[in-house]
């Protein structure tokens, strides 16, 4: 059958394909440029070029000035640098750090190991929608907080958070303010000035850049302790031999995501959309997950109930479409996600987690070939569940 | 390469067996929501052997292929030698299992042997009720 | 002129260029397998392929075994991770660590973050050729010492530890030792079992593949505390979306390394024994620095006296060749090398320093080149140094 | 793009003015290779005036340049001008220096006027001995 080769991706919350404008644009660092950046000689020269090319491209993406953007390895690594360097830096001040509940493990476990470092932290929930409450933040905010680190939209659900008005609690009681933007910069406009932060962490494979480059945008003037020590590449705070080709790209990557951002939304939303819609209507007992409109453009999540994740996206693989999954069974460490189980999915419904990355390349027939392929896979691992069975023959009142 | 052996991938999408028993001889519910799996497995026994078994799974690819191959290797051996089949044993037929997935062959084995179990109990409570 | 566009790069103790065969190996994940190596879809599975081949090339060149590697971002990150990892893992048993006068600062500074943390550390000082003796890590060692780390090669003087002999001492007294072999690895033979080492850190853009990824080679069962938390990338030790192109081109870096590691040495030796013998033959008041013969193959280093580094390397590069020193003007920190500085070299002749990293490309018709024009140069600045002008007037005797 | 200007580069590779002058008039030195760069520099005054300015630098690429530029603007310069070279005019002149080597800016200045204040003490101790 012809629909069967098809290849479908709609994973692009995991990662994005690299456009081709920006392997171009790498390319240059892994032959004829390959200096190091730090040398005063000419092979120097290209390189150092291309790097400061691209701190101002990754600058204008998210309105910030070039200085203030540090490069990274990963969004795993700026937000590892911006959670345990600010605390650090800030120690004096106080040992208390607040994170809402459905932060990236990156931000979670670095608290975690803040508070080996004798931290505290405090955890704030989130609504049914995954949205966070500011007056929550402004609760848990207590006269030894140093740090506040809400994510700006997560990848799991979606959902974007108000960071503006969370802000100006943190800007009132003089606390500083990290947001973890790795989902949302590249997707959505995001703008350091109008956020209102003082860091904020963003990774280049998140939009069509090569894995293994992040950023942290850090406000001028604001105290970091350095995660990597060494040398005094990136003005002394990320020491190490620079991912000059990886930086380049991330660069271009930037460029193309601010100037198609527009486009490229308005596309989206309309795909996703029509998923979010549709969805529900071809396979029954199904929740939408994170908010129904405030959310990335292209992300659309589910749970499908009675069944789990990994058997419906390994039978979606085999029908061509990638989708990921936040259940227990997808997760090496085997625990379900704890974003779904911080919206009060119990976790029978969160096992069945699917997750929906529509990316640029996407068109509106890749969703109707999802909505094709999708119900008969449901219905046939359905058929094999025992928590089917037992919701049938409850309904049946048995 | 993809993280399943052909052998699960091939028992994850055509699974034996599949199915329950009306008036199964022994019944065996192992794992909850929580771990991420659950399998109820269903046996039919005649002559101290397994004639039929069946299971419904909730769970990932392995855990479907684990239900499907412990039905298999069940089908028609004594309850002893059923007794006898292994997590080991399990992976080993279906060529490996990742590390991470390895609980999912005991989750099998278990539900095999807590219908076997739970036969012998209603055989000890009420004589060959079913039999 | 003709000579006068040539072009020369013996700078590949900064970095080396990016072998095509190296490039190749990447440029698949910047295009089609541009995947998620976590992903359980179909676009997850040649990446992760692709990992789990570099782990089982960059273990071979070390003669570790695949599950040892975890893959880092840098040289930088690996002594990061090493240092503080294994110091924070170890800290109910001691807080103190040994370390030598001439690591490279990712180590050096890293120590020090460990003294912010309440560790202690000695720095065991070399002789003037660079060579630390065991016996002074022996004596170093206190009874709450954790861990020691001792470079196994310097890029700065090329000098070759005597790592064996040291690895001996802290087996006997039952402490955790790391060595730095970011400049050494893919340039000598390096093997783990024969070094008796608990930990290695290496980079791949020191042996012809990419910048931006490194690794560290970790004993298995050895305990360590991530520096970067997060998800379960290589094995909970190093979390963030991995650089699949990156450590794609690494692994073939290090098959080729391996591979032709006999011949690359050996011309390589040719060469740089020619430079370190004609060099002070054309120019006169030169120091090798370094030992003079146990260092690394594509290794020569010098001091010329009454003048400084920077000014030298920009008029090399005038003549188009790449070369770098040491001097205080060169690093951005404005302070001679303490490499230097450790050998006993006063702070004038350090700053004369120049340092010449030969590559695989490099012919004896390039060290010719450097021959030619080099001496001019030097005369050229000397006649202009007010420390060569006191020179001369006291050899005059006035 | 080369981490120094043309301006400076064209000064680093053709330094004017470099060299001692036999009885100067005056003679600063300032710096010492701990830090990296030394200047010495010498003056010839005629009429109040700077009528000849010489130098010997041990230093980076900057270090040169600077002496070279604060050479060419001293020259034919009256004492008090020459006292109003600064750091920043210098570096201006030169079309900006990396902010790493500014300092470079100031020891120019620096041995500029170490010569004509070593001049002037000449001047009071001993009248214009070798005027
Ligand atoms: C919100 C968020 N933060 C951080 C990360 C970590 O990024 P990486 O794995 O690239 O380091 C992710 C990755 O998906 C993310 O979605
Ligand atoms: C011995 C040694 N260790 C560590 C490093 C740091 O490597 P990187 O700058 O690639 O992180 C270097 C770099 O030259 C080195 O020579």
């Amino acid at each position: 059958m012809k629909t069967e080769m098809k290849k479908v991706y709609l994973d692009n919350m995991a990662t994005t394909p690299v456009l081709p404008d920006v392997r171009r644009a790498m390319l240059p660092f892994l032959t004829e440029s390959f200096g190091n950046p730090s040398c005063l000689h000419e092979w120097g020269d290209v390189p150092r070029d291309a790097m400061e090319a691209a701190r101002r491209q990754v600058a204008d993406l998210i309105g910030g000035n070039p200085e203030e953007i540090i490069f990274t390895g990963s969004g795993t690594e700026s937000n590892n640098m911006a959670i345990k360097g600010l605390a650090m830096a800030q120690q004096k001040k106080g040992k208390h750090v607040v994170v809402s509940a459905i932060e990236h493990f990156s931000v979670l476990n670095s608290a975690k190991t803040l508070e080996k470092w004798g931290f505290e932290y405090t955890t704030v929930p989130v609504d049914k929608n995954g949205v966070v409450n500011p007056e929550d933040v402004r609760k848990a905010i207590r006269s030894d907080t140093i740090l506040v680190s809400i994510m700006q939209a997560n990848g799991e659900i979606g959902t974007i958070e108000p960071i503006k008005e969370i802000a100006k609690i943190t800007k009132e009681k003089d606390i500083l303010f990290h947001t973890d933007a790795v989902a949302a910069t590249g997707n959505i406009p995001v703008n350091v000035k109008d956020l209102g932060v003082d860091a904020l962490s963003l990774a280049a494979n998140m939009f069509y850049g090569p894995k293994g480059v992040g950023a942290l945008w850090l406000k001028k003037g604001t105290r970091i302790m350095p995660l990597l020590d060494g040398g005094i590449q990136e003005g002394g705070r990320r020491a190490g031999t620079e991912n000059v080709a990886g930086i380049a790209g991330m660069g271009k990557a930037a460029e193309l995501a601010r100037v198609e951002m527009k486009v490229r939304m308005e596309n989206l939303i309309k795909i996703r959309d029509y998923l979010i819609k549709e969805l529900p209507l071809k396979v029954s007992h199904v929740i939408v997950t994170g908010h129904p409109q405030n959310r990335l453009p292209g992300h659309a999540s589910f749970c499908v109930e009675f069944i789990e994740g990994e058997s419906m996206l390994m039978l979606l693989n085999a029908k061509g479409v990638g989708v990921t999954s936040g259940s227990a069974c997808t997760s090496r460490a085997l625990q379900a996600s704890h974003v779904l189980l911080a919206l009060g999915l119990p976790h029978e419904i969160a096992q069945g987690s699917l997750l929906f990355g529509l990316g640029t390349d996407n068109t509106k027939e890749d969703i109707d070939y999802v909505l094709e392929v999708l119900p008969p896979i449901v219905e046939r691992l359905r058929q094999m569940s025992p928590l089917y069975s037992k919701f049938l023959k409850q309904e049946k009142g048995e | 390469m993809p993280i399943y052996s052909e052998k699960v991938m091939d028992h994850f999408t055509n699974p034996r067996n599949v199915g329950e028993i009306e008036n199964a001889d022994g019944i065996g519910e192992v794992g909850n929501p929580v771990c991420g799996d659950m399998m109820t497995f269903y046996i039919k026994v005649k002559n101290n052997r397994l004639e039929d078994v069946k299971y419904k799974t909730f769970g990932c690819g392995a855990a479907i292929a684990v239900s499907s191959m412990v039905s298999e290797l069940a089908k028609g051996k004594t309850l002893e030698e059923a007794m006898k089949i292994t997590p080991e044993s399990v992976v080993n037929e279906l060529d490996g299992l990742p590390t991470v997935k390895h609980h999912c062959s005991n989750l099998g084995a278990q539900a095999l042997h807590a219908a076997i179990e739970n036969y012998k109990e209603k055989q000890k409570a009420g004589g060959q009720k079913n039999g």
